[in-house]
């Protein structure tokens, strides 16, 4: 049983990291119908920048503030130069354009940060918390990252319900061209969600590097999995890509504990096709089905 | 006025006669060109067969597939473990041979695509891309898993089938003065029995204590610029890859240099003659074959009817259900015959590399053909030729470009992918029809202004 | 508007045709009177190798540590008046860009051997086409044990022990040290033939396990938690990893995270001390300490060792980083360009391959195991020591004796003890 | 309460039928007859359920509860691709071409349940797949030519005028010569000579086809239909002869009250 609760308690943080990058994905679908696949990019490169902002400052929180800023930054760039210009209607096109976006990113950060793999200074306690004469693997970093997580959780969705920026997002969402002729600035507002998302993926990046080590392809299988996630949890809904994400971290780390690490790809596989299979716009998706 | 072109079997043969004429065209370039260029050749039309499934599926059917490369694996896979552990044709008991592996490669290719079709039939956009994402990625971990049957990691090597008659593989087989023995296989010498204090060398000192200062190599007399003639091309890093030593310089040794003991048995003479057996040139023939066979199917496909009933449903699938026609079974439909492609492709791929292994078949390659697709032009079958010379023409040409500029390794070494990367969004930007739906565009507009000014 | 159809498809053709003709330029054929890529002046050497993609943190760094030994070796002169040309090429550890990168250096660069192909599922899937040319594979970089079969492969010559052998090294040393045999030993090992080798090794070595556990290579996001809760519940007091060096940076962080302190024995290929350190930032050599590794060259931070003081010269000429990959890269150079002098001034791919199998022994190199390569066995080298980690994230060498063993499925480790040479002068060969 | 006609030889019935959407009753135990042969309109103000009554006849809803007989026959699971199969055939409101074809192509399309060869035999270009598309093609150009529209045959269907569009999605319903015609407001957007002209159409098919019209213009439903049926908020209020709906007080009330006054 305890060993059970490891497991659990295993997968809680990385479950956390793989939830940020699909809320990261998700916020970028619902505010310009795109499957982001240079998110892991974007977040490996503010990471990067963030880890030179650790080395220079020798603060955390200066570097994660500085990643958040930078993946604004990056986040609206990727939108204003590559996506805008793609036609909403081309999705095979939006697709390549951002895996051309990917390959970009992680040969640039290969040119700007030579060495391979970087470590990413600890910033909190990592070790166990001992409790009921046992240390449980979970620490105070797993609870700041977790932490972290739900913060961004609860201030997306009062943003999303409860501002008229997060109205005018959903409705330029929803239909541009109504939402247009209401009066909502509708590219600045899509400007504003790829800013967003920048931001939260560059969190996720930060969060994960301490635990992992940061090379312009450290984040490649987070991609995979995130987007399984996002996928499964219904693309629209952010608490589907936090539950879900949450759940897929679960799911490895009881996969890997019971039986082999190398079945976790497959058992996500199969998770995913039975979930399309069954419920074909994904768990939380309040989509129903087109009718004529 | 009767139009030919519609007497029954004249689209057949006139297709037949345009596959033909670029079948005969390729063989003959085939002929002329040197063993890396047919090699080239070869890898050119193994991505345009996979890409042919691209067209149908991503043009025509308008769903959005990252997972062909793993269908490839499909092919592969059933390609090596046929050919490796069946003698005779199942049931027929008929002697077995490569061409029947590729017949089961497509079998598996379409029994795939029947099962991923279903599923996918169902799904649109972003949907659609995270299932045959999950495929590009949980196809080749399945390999991994059953390293028993699939060979694990390391995957399964093959060996190339010669056709039998017309090529003499003798006359590139090497041997060397002291062949190593057949009869010996892992086991090895004891090890006590060999000496194991290191034997003296002549020409220098044994150990530490003997070394003179002189023979030490320290940062003091490390040869710089100044005492050595040639050492300013080497000692700094700053002039690291000099002209001297471009691949394209060394590529053979000047006339001059060739020594005058001629060894006509020496390996590599094979490789160059014109008559003997050239492993690249029968690779290329047999994947430019394959594309041109499957070729055949997919511009009769495009061309008639069903290439209609797949543009019907990506237009408008509730019209297209009123015409008669079922939405899902045409979805499924272009997932067969892509993934019976890919399967093709894949068993091609597999002769190619004379090896199958989940690297191979990774994301990477599922990727690569989306690009490819979209480069060259989703909407039509010559797109698909053009993106399988970008996915072998690109990266060399990018790469030449970028070698040998005096960049710091990682600069260098990363150019490409820049490079690459960069290109291929710039071209989803300027030219979204890819390259030969721009030279579409091009040639119209010219035609339209021509005419308007007549 | 059909017939123009034609024409178009027909056009597209033609322009492939064209473009593929563009791409590359063509060369004129040519009979050759020698092997090709040796001329009186000049040697081509080849290699394949991560430069980058997910493989190349680490591996990065080993071709052009050869690439700088080979430049000093030009600049004094080259061997027997050869210049050494060298040619590495980036395949991203993909076996499908290795098979096209190694084509490009046969059919392009026509290269006289292939030198330090590095990596088991890329190197499959040229390692039959290079025997069939007859072109010398010289010092693969894997510890695949497959390669190790002259019969099969007369060309290929593995360079560095085969994980097989680490493996019964490992298993004759815990089975000999009182200590180490009485604690419940566990495993822990990367999926896939690197693993697979291990078990091999483990299983002649009579080394049993109290449990096994695993990792997927490509996996980045779970730090091993639930294997090392696994190997906690089981009860572990000593623990063998097998796997990458980035792995072992995460298992020892996650480790100390969850309270389990076992003694350690990690593989040689997972524990570069520069590597490991970095990732572990402050807290890497407290954890690093007391951890069993064993391995076949003289630890790096022996600056007294003539062999690191002046690969380490080379090294910093070049401005290369002082790791482990560097280190290597330079020391297979080092005795590659000694296997060519051998080879003669006469120099053919038959006569490198005689010089391999008969000279190895007499090549000097920061190698603690004798190269004892033969027409039977192109192993390199075969041998270990056993090191340990000290407070200061060195590794110290604790026998003074080495153990050898072969790849084959049985048969122990030995102990025997080996004296090895100085470096030739000036480390030139 | 619920309208019961004496119909004589019904080719298409709709027994009970309900429907309900988004919590919202769409359809509410409506029983609908088309007799053999005849024009039959289908009325009602905007929201009456009209479309949703022809998507529950094509398939792209399936009813609560009730059930479609087909020429007497009790039907189970209609797909919408099987529909031309049976003989009906259905156009959809606007035009619904597909953009990237030609007219001609568009209509060949509508021909799909004649053809028989698989895809083996396409991907092969067999003979008689040849043989095949030149009927159809010979069949499309006649249905072009029928609705005299033989010259847009090769033309993009944004290349052509709104009219000419809609006589197109016409052509492609009529391609697989169908027993019965289901037309969604065929006279929308075009003007009142081709109005005129298009009644005039669709009286020369019967008694051949029977057609059922859910249609907006009043003035063509009175002209051509043999009987009506009125629909209001998902129930029918009202059938009969154009006459008789057109005096019919609940009708009147509802729905003409409004649009009978202009």
């Amino acid at each position: 049983m305890t060993t059970f609760i490891d497991y659990l308690l295993g997968g809680l943080g990385s479950g956390a990291i793989i939830a940020l990058m699909a809320l990261a994905l998700v916020l970028i679908w619902r505010s310009t119908r795109v499957v982001n696949f240079a998110q892991v990019g974007q977040a490996m490169f503010t990471t990067f920048i963030a880890l030179s902002i650790q080395t220079w400052t020798g603060s955390w929180y200066v570097a994660l503030i500085g990643a958040l800023a930078a993946g604004a930054v990056l986040g609206v760039i990727v939108q204003y130069l590559v996506l805008r210009p793609v036609k909403r209607s081309d999705t095979s096109g939006a697709i390549i354009a951002t895996f051309g976006v990917l390959i970009a990113l992680q040969a640039a950060a290969g040119m700007i940060w030579p060495g391979g793999s970087q470590a990413f200074p600890q910033p909190f306690n990592n070790s166990g918390i001992e409790f009921a004469g046992r240390v449980w693997p979970i620490s105070i970093y797993d609870f700041v990252v977790i932490g972290i997580t739900a913060l961004l959780v609860l201030g997306l969705t009062l943003l999303f319900t409860k501002t008229s920026l997060g109205l005018s997002m959903r409705a330029a969402a929803f239909n541009p061209e109504v939402a247009r002729l209401s009066g909502v600035r509708v590219s600045r507002v899509l400007t504003f969600g790829w800013a967003l998302a920048g931001s939260v993926g560059a969190v996720a990046g930060v969060l994960v590097a301490p635990v992992s080590t940061i090379s312009p392809n450290s984040f490649d299988i987070l991609l995979v999995f995130a987007f399984v996630a996002a996928v499964i949890g219904g693309l629209d809904s952010l608490i589907g890509a936090i539950s879900i994400g949450v759940f897929t971290g679960l799911v490895i780390s009881l996969v890997s504990g019971y039986s082999d690490s190398g079945n976790a790809p497959v058992v996500a596989l199969l998770l995913l096709a039975l979930n399309l299979i069954l419920k074909p716009e994904g768990i939380f998706s309040h989509h129903k089905a087109r009718s004529v | 006025m009767v139009n030919l072109l519609r007497l029954p079997g004249a689209r057949f043969l006139s297709h037949l006669a345009i596959v033909f004429v670029i079948w005969a065209a390729l063989m003959r370039i085939n002929d002329g060109i040197d063993p890396l260029m047919s090699y080239y050749l070869a890898l050119a039309a193994m991505y345009a067969t996979a890409m042919f499934g691209m067209v149908i599926l991503v043009g025509l059917s308008g769903q959005v597939s990252l997972g062909n490369g793993a269908l490839m694996a499909i092919g592969g896979y059933v390609f090596a473990l046929t050919s490796l552990n069946w003698q005779t044709v199942p049931i027929l008991g008929w002697q077995w041979n490569p061409i029947w592996s590729m017949i089961f490669a497509g079998f598996g290719g379409i029994a795939v695509g029947l099962l991923i079709g279903w599923i996918g039939a169902r799904l649109r956009g972003p949907y659609l891309a995270g299932l045959t994402l999950g495929i590009a990625v949980g196809i080749p971990a399945i390999a991994t898993r059953f390293p028993e049957i699939f060979g694990g990691e390391t995957g399964l090597m093959l060996t190339v089938p010669y056709p039998a008659g017309g090529y003499a593989p003798a006359a590139e087989t090497v041997t060397i003065d002291e062949a190593p023995l057949a009869e010996v296989p892992l086991e090895q010498a004891p090890l006590d029995e060999v000496p194991l204090e290191q034997a003296p060398l002549e020409q220098a000192p044994l150990d530490t204590e003997t070394a003179g200062a002189g023979d030490m190599l320290t940062a003091d007399n490390f040869p710089s610029a100044e005492s050595s003639p040639a050492a300013g091309d080497m000692l700094t890093a700053d002039n690291f890859p000099s002209a001297e030593s471009s691949p394209s310089a060394l590529a053979l040794p000047s006339e001059s240099a060739l020594p005058n003991d001629i060894d006509p048995t020496a390996a590599g003479d094979a490789l160059l003659a014109g008559s003997a057996f050239v492993l690249e040139r029968w690779q290329a023939s047999l994947a430019v074959t394959a594309a041109c066979i499957i070729g055949f199917f997919a511009l009769n496909l495009v061309r008639g009817r069903q290439g209609r009933i797949w543009r019907a449903v990506r237009d408008d699938e509730v019209a297209a259900a009123v015409s008669g026609i079922s939405p899902a079974g045409s979805k499924i439909s272009a997932f067969v015959v892509s993934s019976f492609f890919a399967a093709i492709a894949g068993a091609v791929f597999a002769q190619i590399l004379s090896y199958v292994g989940p690297g191979a078949f990774g994301l990477g390659l599922s990727l690569s053909l989306l690009v490819g697709v979209v480069l060259g032009g989703r909407a039509s079958l010559g797109g698909a030729i053009i993106g399988g010379v970008l996915l072998v023409a690109l990266p060399q040409l990018v790469f030449n470009i970028a070698g040998d500029r005096g960049w710091p390794a990682n600069v260098t070494d990363n150019a490409p992918n820049l490079v690459y990367g960069l290109l291929v969004v710039l071209v989803v930007l300027i030219a979204p029809g890819g390259i030969l739906g721009s030279l579409k565009d091009g040639t119209r507009r010219l035609l339209a202004k021509s005419r308007s000014a007549k | 508007m059909r017939t123009t159809y034609a024409a178009r498809v027909v056009a597209a053709g033609a322009v492939a045709a064209l473009a593929l003709a563009a791409a590359v330029p063509a060369q004129a054929a040519r009979i050759q009177a020698t092997d090709p890529g040796v001329s009186k002046t000049e040697i081509v050497i080849g290699t394949t190798t991560p430069l980058t993609g997910p493989a190349s943190p680490g591996y990065m760094y080993v071709a052009p540590a050869a690439k700088a030994y080979f430049d000093y070796v030009n600049s004094n002169g080259g061997i027997n008046g050869r210049k050494i040309n060298y040619v590495y090429l980036d395949d991203q550890y993909n076996p499908a860009l290795t098979k096209k990168q190694t084509n490009q250096l046969i059919l392009s660069n026509k290269i006289f051997a292939m030198f330090g192909a590095l990596g088991t599922p890329s190197h499959s899937a040229v390692v039959a086409d290079l025997n069939r040319r007859g072109i010398p594979d010289v010092f693969v970089n894997t510890g695949s044990s497959n390669f190790d079969n002259p019969s099969k492969y007369p060309m290929t010559f593995p360079f560095f022990p085969s994980y097989v052998v680490e493996a019964k090294v490992m298993g004759y040393y815990m089975a000999n040290d009182a200590t180490l045999n009485a604690k419940k030993k566990c495993l822990f090992y990367q999926d896939g033939e690197f693993g697979d080798n291990a078990k091999v090794g483990f299983a002649a070595a009579g080394t049993t396990f109290a449990a096994e556990t695993s990792y997927y290579s490509g996996q980045q996001v779970a730090p091993f938690t639930s294997q090392v809760a696994k190997l906690k519940a089981a009860g572990c007091e000593l623990v063998v990893f097998f796997g990458v060096t980035s792995a072992t940076a995460q298992l020892l962080g996650t480790a100390a995270k969850s309270a389990f302190a076992p003694t350690w024995m990690i593989t040689s290929v997972g524990s570069d001390p520069s590597v490991v350190g970095a990732a572990l930032g402050a807290a890497g050599n407290t954890l690093l300490k007391g951890v069993y590794t064993p391995s076949f060259l003289v630890p790096i931070q022996d600056s007294t060792n003539p062999y690191v003081s002046q690969m380490k010269v080379i090294a910093d000429k070049n401005a290369l980083p002082w790791n482990f990959y560097t280190y290597y890269g330079l020391n297979t150079a080092y005795v590659l360009a000694q296997a060519i002098k051998a080879a003669g001034t006469d120099l053919t791919r038959a006569s490198l391959i005689n010089a391999l199998q008969t000279k190895a022994s007499t090549f000097r190199s920061a190698a603690i195991a004798p190269m004892l390569i033969s027409a039977k066995s192109h192993q390199g080298l075969n041998g270990y020591y056993m090191g340990q980690y000290n407070a200061t994230g060195q590794v110290e060498r604790l026998t003074s004796y080495i153990m050898t063993a072969t790849s084959a499925t049985s048969g122990t480790a030995k102990k025997t003890t080996f004296k090895p040479g100085a470096p030739t002068s000036k480390l030139l060969p | 309460m619920k309208y019961f006609l004496p119909l004589t030889d019904p080719i298409l019935e709709m027994v009970d039928i309900s429907v309900k959407l988004s919590g919202l009753q769409i359809l509410d135990s409506v029983s609908i007859g088309v007799p053999q042969g005849t024009v039959t309109g289908l009325i009602g103000p905007n929201g009456a359920g009209k479309t949703t009554v022809f998507n529950v006849i094509s398939g792209f809803i399936t009813a609560d509860s009730g059930y479609l007989k087909v020429d007497g026959k009790k039907q189970k699971h209609v797909q919408p691709h099987h529909l031309t199969k049976k003989g009906i055939a259905r156009t959809l409101q606007g035009v619904g071409l597909f953009p990237t074809m030609s007219a001609l192509e568009n209509v060949m399309i509508g021909g799909s349940s004649q053809v028989r060869s698989g895809i083996i035999a396409q991907a092969l270009a067999m003979p008689w797949t040849d043989v095949e598309q030149n009927r159809l093609r010979a069949q499309s150009m006649a249905v072009l030519g029928e609705l005299n529209i033989a010259d847009a045959a090769n033309r993009l269907p944004g290349e052509l005028p709104y009219p000419i569009q809609k006589r197109v999605a016409l052509a492609r319903a009529l391609v697989s010569d169908p027993q019965v015609l289901l037309l969604d407001e065929p006279a929308g957007g075009i003007s009142a000579a081709d109005i005129s002209e298009l009644a005039d159409l669709i009286r020369s098919w019967v008694p051949k086809r029977t057609v059922l019209l859910v249609e907006h213009h009043m003035e063509l439903v009175m002209e051509v239909c043999d009987l009506i049926w009125v629909l209001d908020a998902g129930k029918v209020i009202a059938a009969g002869t154009p006459d008789e709906v057109r005096r019919n007080p609940a009708v009147l009330a509802a729905y003409l009250g409004e649009d009978g006054a202009t």
